[in-house]
């Protein structure tokens, strides 16, 4: 868990620097702040301004998402750290093209509040329309009956992907927000953690893990799991995410979209093999799977860890999941 | 002689509850660790090192309490938002409109500021009491300051220090609660049995102004 | 460095088995082995068919960029090992469009054999025409004057991509492979290593290095580099591989594409400050930057350390760069 | 009595060979760590370990010490195809090939052998004597056992003692010398003071298969 950095206090704005001079075609920065990231071609007259937010070390999530048929706007935070009201407004009034503005994100405590108040000082000093939608599927950190508790994670993917959609068809404020819950109420999240990463500015792990033990249920900011057990095999791992993920919401007999993400450092080679023993677990249920995303979603730096998010499918959510979409993180050909 | 504390004063009690906030964050974040995620620390370090700057041009506020407080709480926000940062934040913007324009404080204006920062508090952030939040220790805090104001020969000391020991016991109290909202309620059942780190901050800060004060009352 | 696994002995094929399943519609295996996978629309007739191979744990590299635009074919390895003649041969036969085919891969010695035995048997066998390139390109493994001797790194996804280009463009052999030669002859890479990584049937580090070190020059499988020092900044370590870079090809006064890659553990904000920092020092030589391309192209599983590749663009390389590929693991639309 | 091998001598004197290297795979990595990846203790009981597989069915190749060492060198590149693992499948393959048809080999015959190996293995590796690679232990090797082709008496061990000494010799020679070629070129200057791990591989084969001749000798 070494760091290639310079000072650490300026992490984020020197990786945002690097970010915007690289993609100066599809991203800019609004009100002369970096940490305000938009579209390069914001705001879109007519089209509802999707804005999202939170701590920076996940990329992709969150900026990463910034692009054509996704988010319009993120404000970004200091490493796993909320953004200011002031930059959220910044970049809700950067996106803002007369139809509305859409806050989604997770539901991190930091972030719930200061958008509330980023949506209020809009709507009060520029008259935007603001609806949130807060992303809540890690079905580890609270039980059915609490699930409004629950944090996000890389379910929001799903959620960008489809609202990001459905604005970019010119739906109103109203429709995107209905497809961004649609979405969500069809997603679960679970994820497991081998080794934890290290923030910058603290320069020490988040927590520790022994040498052969694991985490299920873990948090992306190591928020603590349902149990921590010796290391298990791949397959083992994948048993219990699932199990748990259909505990929660019944997938069988449907069809479903997953996403094996890597927390960072664990690789692609892996993600592959959790996905192999995911098909045979889907068998037994005659759930069928439409289009896996099988890589670096929803990162902890160099957290080591997998999770598994799965979206369930109706012919509208197939139907958004197809639409082009383009960041530079994030390219969606039309599929076959 | 009625409890009262002027512009300079109040500058120079933030100044200290400043420096033992920042000299407490090893203890927060290890509070924070346990229930949360650990950031507590460094919330608190970069909130009052904000606060301080702030301070440092008092100059600039007419010495209107009201306005002092309301950048101090910005600047909190500003430099940590998380969610402590956005909370104390609001406590302190919210707390200091509830004394726009005076150039000083009497008892009654004290906890009526307070008040108004716990409501504010509330509203945000949507905890109730028994939550297992700061709120567990802010408002015991206040009832024991409010119930102060009808004391004998009450100082500003005496004020702040009942503030202190209710908020410390209401920190204390917590313990056996289990965390019902925001991250430390991920850990379910298993958050009893610790502190909560943002009541503790609460005792601490509230300490650490009954402490300095002592200095303005012996004057 | 912990994995998520099951017996090491089946992780390539469990890994190989889930990759499959998961893009039926762009892969397929061929010879019925696993470790030979080839674009699912193969052979094509009339395009030379690009193979490559190598050893498996450095995905993308090299089977995540078979695909349009891109390699046709590639024959897949143990960790870390080479694939055997006949996957090469398999694949070769594969992809032949009647076109001839070209082997594109790394300056590995049992890589070299193994295709030089496969590419005979192709041709004696089935009379397929096949042409070698190899990729050569990290200065750290050998002077300029035993240049040949280098082993080939991240720049041979610049190789795969302009001789992919053209070759779609249904170019001959012969000018598919100058094209693989004149990317090459202007390609030049170097990395750092930070942290090992764990071969799985190993199951311990294949080098160490001190708590506070890290190793300028480093291969992708550990291979010693030029100097170990303590760890440096971002800001010091790109100088030293810019220099090293640069005093072996000269950049000044020309435009370039970069690509800034990690080895795996190393997340994308630390690239992005590295990205930063290049620029600023291309600033000084006029050296301007086209497309940058900043991510995990070839990595080493869960090595932290990241590597720079430049290729001096023309207008030829610069025409075939910008046209589109697309392979389940890089996405490359029209530019702008 | 002129020096001979026979096919039912020559599966029993490979499965020596292959359980010795085996039990050297780990000061074969230590080695290959140094100068290379240090997989050449991994390639070796990969490649040896199928070699035992061939053998186990040494009835299926009509007793043509020919057709075995081609299929053993066939089985040895498939399950370890490193440099090493492609070079001595090239070495038994076309080696196999000097034989084929015959069901025992004299002495001529198996340095010939030796030598139709070498002369491959040069081909496919392009390496030069001198560039400290496996070459410059097995071609002392076969000068060494050339040399006792004349000698009086000569056994079998003798030929292969020969053989494997000279190999060793070899090996050691590898210490002084800059690796030209492969993995270990890209050490440079700092590959000198270290054995070729494939030259040491090389003449471990040798000495295992002098040592186990000693049984048919004495018998
Ligand atoms: N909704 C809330 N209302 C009141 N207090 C809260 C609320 N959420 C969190 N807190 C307080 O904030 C403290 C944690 O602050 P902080 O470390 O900044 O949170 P986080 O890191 O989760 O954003 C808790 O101990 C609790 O006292
Ligand atoms: N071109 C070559 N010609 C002859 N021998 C070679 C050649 N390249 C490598 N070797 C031998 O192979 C040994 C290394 O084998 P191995 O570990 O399989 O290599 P790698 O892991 O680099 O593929 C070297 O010690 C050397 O003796
Ligand atoms: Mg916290
Ligand atoms: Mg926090
Ligand atoms: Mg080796
Ligand atoms: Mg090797």
């Amino acid at each position: 868990m070494k760091k290639i950095l310079n000072n650490p206090e300026n992490y984020v704005p020197e990786l945002l620097e690097g970010l915007l001079a690289a993609h100066p075609d599809r991203l800019k920065s609004a009100a002369g702040d970096v940490h305000c990231i938009v579209r390069a071609d914001s705001p879109i007259e007519g089209k509802v301004g999707i804005v999202t937010g939170g701590g920076s070390g996940h990329l992709p999530v969150f900026l990463g998402y910034v692009g054509r048929g996704l988010l319009d706007g993120c404000a970004v935070g200091d490493v796993f750290a909320s953004p200011t009201i002031d930059q959220m407004y910044n970049v809700t009034k950067a996106v803002h093209g007369g139809a509305g503005v859409l806050h989604l994100f997770g539901n991190y405590g930091g972030d719930v509040m200061n958008f509330a108040a980023a949506a209020d000082q809009a709507n009060m000093e520029d008259d935007i329309q603001v609806e949130t939608v807060l992303v809540a599927e890690d079905v580890a950190s609270a039980p059915p009956d609490k699930a409004a508790n629950r944090r996000g994670v890389a379910g929001m993917i799903y959620a960008f992907k489809i609202a990001g959609a459905r604005a970019e068809e010119k739906a109103s404020l109203a429709e995107v927000k209905a497809a961004a819950e649609h979405a969500l109420a069809n997603t679960r999240s679970m994820g497991v953690a081998l080794t934890p990463c290290i923030v910058p500015q603290v320069g020490k792990p988040t927590f520790t893990l022994g040498e052969g033990e694991m985490e299920i249920g873990m948090g992306i900011h190591g928020e603590p799991g349902t149990a921590r057990t010796p290391l298990q095999t791949a397959d083992d791992i994948v048993d219990q995410l699932i199990e748990k993920l259909m505990g929660d919401m019944d997938l069988s007999n449907s069809e479903i979209t997953i996403m094996i993400n890597s927390l960072g450092a664990t690789p692609l080679e892996e993600l592959y093999i959790m996905y192999r023993h995911a098909l045979e677990v889907f068998k037994s249920s005659n759930t069928t799977v439409y289009r896996p995303y099988i890589g670096r979603f929803a990162t902890s730096m160099e957290m080591t860890g997998a999770s598994i998010t799965v979206m369930k499918l109706d012919a509208e959510l197939k139907r958004l999941l197809d639409q082009p979409a383009n960041s530079p993180f994030f390219e969606h050909t039309q599929y076959a | 002689m009625a409890v009262k504390i002027t512009y300079v004063q109040t500058v120079d009690l933030l100044g200290g509850v400043a420096d033992a906030m920042i000299a407490s964050k090893d203890e927060l974040t290890t509070l924070d660790a346990a229930l949360g995620d650990g950031d507590l620390g460094r919330t608190v370090d970069r909130g009052f090192t904000a606060i301080k700057t702030t301070l440092a041009s008092a100059d600039e506020f007419d010495s209107d309490l009201g306005k002092l407080l309301f950048k101090a709480g910005k600047t909190f926000a500003d430099a940590a938002a998380s969610s402590f940062g956005a909370l104390l934040g609001t406590a302190f913007m919210k707390g200091g409109m509830a004394l726009k324009g005076s150039a000083e404080a009497d008892g009654l204006a004290i906890v009526t500021a307070l008040q108004t920062a716990l409501d504010a508090l509330m509203e945000r952030g949507k905890a109730k009491l028994g939550d297992k939040t700061m709120l567990d220790a802010l408002y015991p805090a206040i009832e024991a300051m409010r119930t102060q104001l009808s004391a004998d020969d009450l100082t500003l000391t005496a004020l702040l220090r009942a503030g202190a020991d209710a908020a410390e016991a209401g920190a204390q109290q917590t313990q056996n609660m289990q965390s019902q909202i925001g991250r430390a309620s991920w850990q379910g059942e298993r958050s009893v049995g610790h502190i909560d780190p943002g009541a503790r901050a609460v005792a601490l800060m509230l300490d650490a102004a009954a402490r300095h004060s002592q200095t303005f009352d012996a004057a």
